[in-house]
């Protein structure tokens, strides 16, 4: 198993976002993927393979199996998507199951949202995390609300993939982390994977839902690589994982914060303090079982991530955590996260960013 | 590019006076007017009239019962029944409809059940009937953003390779938004088999057309897009229907979306609740009554012979008891179960909403009759007190 | 004082928003105020006014006072928008200061931006909460954060005014709460009044910020009155107030949940239960001093709102006064919110909406 | 209604081929292409070709700065000269520009310093100047937004009295937006001295234009709003200018918004970190080298005696020095304060966001060289060991 180190994250003043993807596209994980687009073909390898190319190979595999899924968005046709996640799948697929729409993110979830109900699954991306905005209507008055609408008579199975997050040197814009605004929505699932096999097993699972899926692809660790079996399942994409067992304090991750989460730990072990790490994997639903069970067993709590901390997701975990567990905490659950300022220019993210030295100091504020 | 741009033909272009097969006196329009078009045969006349004077009947008894209080709102299309049936009677039984909350009519003709279209102006649930067994989209609110979802089915149906068309009514206020615009781009790039119906009554709510738009007319917007544009009288449902069937064969023979605007007038109050004696004259609404749908086609058919008086009475009296089972069905107070809440949100169970349902059923078990009103005035004396 | 009785509330199935502001709208308080437009006009009376009359003269007389103001929206001219809140506007200072605009959310708010970076000082309206949806990305990229990026360069003093939540038998996307989004979302300030002297001068405040604010009109309580001076000043509007004193626990409450936790106080009270009820008034930024004293009193805590609970508003306030307060709490605090579903139909409501029943059953969770 | 409708005059409709004074050949044109424009003055057309040159020079040596790592992104406009030089010079001191990220060397032709213009791309802050000195706008990156303040600019002057015109450049892709729609509605409607500027670069990212719009040309979006439009040569500086200068006039006469196409095409990648040799030809790109906007004017001015080798040799040194100003601009490394990210976000200050500023205050103080980098490889070891 190969891991991604510090610097393919991108420095500040780096790549920008697609610099980065081309770099990180011709992984050969992704190739080989590409090569084997029915799962049950012969002598399955381990390969290496990033996020970006488990995902490539996630719709591949779900285009070459299920021929209602279509895939279409800004750039998502010849160029691969700006990131490469749909390298290749123009040309595999064709026209009529990969395509670039005009550039309209409200009008891109709107057609998905008639193809859906014409038995369709749309996989869908919105190139940056802010330029979803211009489609929440659609995405919180409809497609989160069409099901509950009919009485369960319309399904919209349409996954919207987001790269989200910053840790790239994105200029403004391309950085923001809006789960919140997703998750805070009913009828909307909404997930975020932290590594390659997850990346794969949670999009194919997001692609089978009945239930739209806003499928949150931490940008920073696109190019993480891992070494794996396609195809892989992985856990349930409702389930969280408990990544590094410990005894005194639970950090509870997503996405990018995980591996801060990870690096955390092991700086905390170095200091005698045993951390586990739980990544959440599914935002909503949030797995109450899985993180009452490491919180009962710590008494401590940390959340951490990259958006805004004022009504930020780890609020909710804050809240739901202490609600259900306020007699097991010894401390109240913090909350390690951006700060209540727009996302701050590439130069400047590093002040921004929770960090594995911010991490600690929190737990340190914490009475031992 | 510069080649790719000029290799593409013009298409129709919007005539500057509405399309007319029907004069507003009932003769039928010969010349420029019709724009080519020709005037459905007598039957199908007839059977447009029969639509008409249901969805009248249906229409003028649901605002009677909303005045009652029996609907929490209900927002009328009276003089825009040649609009809304024009329209609507040219779609096939596999094509499907994309309507707003205006368009109740166009489900009757469509054959919704009343009780199924009122389900939600009376407040019971979101919507009452089932999509796929009429083919109807729900009835949107949000303006505009079903025109995406037509679309969108659309361009499924042309993927799997099923004729399908889809045709949405648009508002003229809803043409303001940028939903709006994104479904006439999309369609028209990808050629999708949609047809686009603005119905322009003059009014988005209290706003004037001439606050809306300084176009011409709204099917100029057409041109834009590089798709065929018509202007029509939405008060002649011959030309509705003429020039909408125009445009869903041509969708349906591959030749990709048509805009098409027609012209009529929202007799009614918006809704129920509001007052329309802040933004416009009696004198406008009594112009537009000359101008009723209805009483053209009338005039034309009983001219022409095709109407006869006993043909009259009949659908007279089919439109009574259309009002009577619709006012029947009114009386019913549907049972709810508000533990439905729960139960659509999700295709996948959540533990965390099974406890939220749980929740309101212990809640509702443990029910009893409603305990005293605790007035606390005091309380928000209190909040006064702190008034500079 | 006057205080509006539970049937002017609207029964679920009773008169539609529109509807029901007809019958509030020609209030001799909003006549009265519309009167003065001048606030230093000789004998200031005490008159009878309702939210919806008192922000009508709060606009009045922003318009009389200052000339940048401006007012548009859809249907806020001659017809005084669908609840009145403009009325007479229009005719009192015609087209150039007060319009009907075009009917698209994201041109209303764009245009404002503009406008406001041209001196002027825009008051706009979403007709209903779920339709300034249209307008997310104006609102979250730009009107948000236009200040940040120019570096304090361009102040964007624009006001949106929406009117939220449910209780009036509003049919889908009619009562949507939609708090939690705006208030996460750095840059943006987010009021809401309770009563009719707050929304007087909560309003003339926020119009006479150099923040844009989201101005968050309950519209069950429009039609709620109180007697009161014109011109009314309250507390700033940053700052909660204190409604009623109590000893045992703390409500924490905003817009139209102010009442039903002034009603569960009275309820409690027979109980023996000395409740304390806290006004937030302002959303973003949070009060924490007011909220923390009281929390500190009384040791324990709920929080009502109407909006879906989960990711909601109240987790952000459980989370933050459990960090400040954790050592004075004597129970978790308490979140009494609608279910995580979409807003019901008109029928429904009563079994979502939190009432001063259902936040007594809650205080009765806890163990005292 | 009817009469309402009917009484608006048609606008000045686009022409079919783009507007063009001077041909690719750098031969004026004559006849029906022109439109009824005329060429601008030689002391005119002189300024433009400067300002051009000026342009391309820095934009060269910006993408070479930036190649080199000393951005961290940079949209070049290079081949776009004629239609951003065009657009931009037909403004007057006090008008505004609501420009793109595409758009630097309009800020540039309007006075922006570089070292300005580029703070956004090097990543120090979202934007490097003062909007009011330069009556310039941040250049917007979601696309179509800026449209929309344009209009309300432009709208907020008009109720002030002042002569005051808009102008805003958008992409081709950028039309798609419901904002673009949106702007066009609202200007057309409140006959809003604003001017769009369209440029059609044949490309967004990578999705070519024909999957973008399927109009003959995005002018004809000018007829669904009642506004002219024009369908200009964007590569003919001199037809760029004449035009956008007769809207600019017409717009501060009280004649309302106008919508300009100008034909184009983008030189260079979308930003340097795009590939656009995955979505077209190395021979479209040499076609469109050929029709170079600044060799077109170049041979005009020479063979009409305008431009003498002195002249250009002076306009070139000036180049030069642009380019070196700009190189050593970027040479030096500004001082950021991490702590301003905290001081513009609101004009009434926060407790709570005061108390972070001091967390990060405390943060930087005790910072000391970096602790050790702990590879976590264990860990994700243990991630995966869920894998089945
Ligand atoms: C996005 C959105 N904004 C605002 C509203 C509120 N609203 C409901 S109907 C209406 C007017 C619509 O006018 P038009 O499109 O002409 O349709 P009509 O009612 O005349 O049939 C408005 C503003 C809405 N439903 N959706
Ligand atoms: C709302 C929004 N969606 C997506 C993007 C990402 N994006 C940046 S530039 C671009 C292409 C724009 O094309 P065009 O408008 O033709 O301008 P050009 O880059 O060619 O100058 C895209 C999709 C964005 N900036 N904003
Ligand atoms: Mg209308
Ligand atoms: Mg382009």
């Amino acid at each position: 198993m190969t891991i991604v180190d510090r610097t393919a994250l991108g420095s500040p003043a780096g790549p920008t976002p697609a610099g980065s993807a081309d770099s990180g596209s011709a992984d050969s994980g992704s190739a080989d993927a590409s090569g084997a687009p029915h799962p049950a073909a012969p002598a399955p390898a381990l390969i290496s393979l990033s996020i970006a190319g488990a995902l490539n190979a996630a719709l591949r595999d779900a285009l070459a199996d299920d021929p209602s899924v279509v895939v279409f968005g800004e750039d998502v046709g010849p160029l691969g998507g700006v990131f490469r996640v749909t390298d290749a799948l123009h040309a595999t697929f064709g026209e009529s199951r990969v395509w670039d729409s005009p550039l309209a993110e409200s009008g891109i979830v709107g057609t998905a949202i008639g193809m859906a109900m014409y038995g369709l699954r749309p996989v869908i991306e919105m190139q940056f995390d802010a330029f979803s905005y211009p489609a929440f209507e659609q995405i919180t008055s409809h497609l989160a609300k069409m099901r509950n609408r009919t009485k369960g008579r319309v399904s919209l199975p349409v996954v919207i993939r987001i790269p989200y997050a910053g840790g790239i040197g994105g200029v403004e814009h391309h950085s923001d982390s809006s789960e919140a605004y997703w998750t805070h929505t009913p009828g909307l699932t909404v997930v975020t994977p932290s590594n390659p096999a997850d990346a794969y097993s949670m999009l194919r699972e997001a692609i089978a839902s009945d239930d739209p899926v806003i499928f949150l692809e931490p940008k920073s660790r696109y190019w993480a690589k891992d070494t794996l079996v396609l195809p892989v399942r992985t856990a349930p994409m409702a389930r969280a994982q408990v990544l590094r067992e410990g005894a005194d304090v639970t950090l509870i991750a997503y996405g990018p914060t995980v591996k801060t989460a990870l690096e955390a730990a092991a700086l905390a072990e170095l200091e005698g303090l045993s951390v586990e790490v739980v990544d959440l994997r599914s935002l909503s639903p949030f797995d109450d079982e899985t993180v009452g069970a490491s919180v009962q067993k710590t008494g401590r709590a940390a959340v951490i991530h990259e958006a805004a901390q004022f009504g930020g997701y780890g609020a909710e975990v804050a809240a739901r955590v202490t609600e259900r567990q306020f007699f097991h905490l010894q401390a109240p659950i913090l909350r390690i996260a951006g700060f209540d300022v727009p996302f701050p220019s590439p130069k400047q993210e590093e002040h921004y960013l929770p960090t594995a030295e911010r991490v600690l100091a929190a737990l340190d504020t914490w009475e031992w | 590019m510069n080649d790719v741009v000029a290799a593409r033909a013009e298409p129709v272009r919007p005539t500057l006076k509405p399309i007319r097969l029907i004069d507003e006196k009932g003769a039928p329009v010969k010349g420029a007017e019709r724009a080519g078009f020709t005037l459905p045969s007598p039957e199908v006349l007839l059977g447009l009239y029969r639509r008409m004077v249901m969805a009248r009947r249906f229409d003028v008894q649901v605002t009677a019962l909303t005045r009652q209080g029996r609907l929490a709102t209900y927002p009328s299309a009276l003089g825009q029944e040649g609009c809304e049936i024009g329209a609507v009677s040219s779609l096939g039984e596999n094509d499907w409809l994309f309507p707003t909350y205006r368009d109740s009519v166009a489900l009757l003709t469509r054959g919704v059940p009343p009780v199924q279209i009122l389900s939600s102006f009376r407040g019971e649930w979101h919507m009452g009937f089932d999509p796929y067994e009429h083919r109807i989209s729900p009835q949107a609110t949000p303006l505009a953003t079903q025109a995406l979802h037509a679309v969108g089915l659309a361009t499924g149906a042309k993927l799997k390779g099923d004729e399908v068309v889809a045709l949405t009514l648009l508002g003229d206020g809803a043409t303001s938004e940028g939903d709006a615009h994104e479904a006439f781009n999309f369609a028209s790039v990808w050629q999708a088999p949609v047809v686009f119906v603005v119905q322009n009554n003059g009014y988005a709510i209290s706003v004037p057309f001439s606050k809306q738009s300084h176009a011409r007319t709204l099917a100029d917007h057409a041109i834009g897009y590089g798709m065929p544009g018509y202007f029509v009288d939405g008060n002649d449902v011959a030309a509705m229907y003429a020039v909408t069937s125009a445009a869903v064969q041509n969708a349906r023979a591959g030749g990709g979306p048509t805009l098409i605007e027609g012209l009529t007038y929202r007799i009614e109050s918006h809704t129920n609740s509001d007052d329309p004696t802040r933004y416009r004259s009696p004198h406008e609404v009594a112009q537009w009554r000359q101008r009723d749908p209805i009483a053209r086609l009338e005039t034309y058919l009983r001219a022409s012979g095709a109407l006869s008086d006993a043909l009259f009475d009949e659908i007279a009296a089919a439109a009574e008891q259309l009002a009577a089972a619709t006012r029947d069905a009114m009386n019913t107070e549907p049972v709810l179960d508000p533990l439905e809440l729960f139960d659509h949100v999700y295709a996948t169970e959540r533990p965390a909403l099974r406890e939220q349902r749980e929740y309101l059923a212990r809640e509702l078990a443990a029910a009893e009759p409603a305990p005293a009103d605790v007035s606390s005035t005091e309380s928000i004396s209190t909040a006064s007190g702190s008034i500079a």
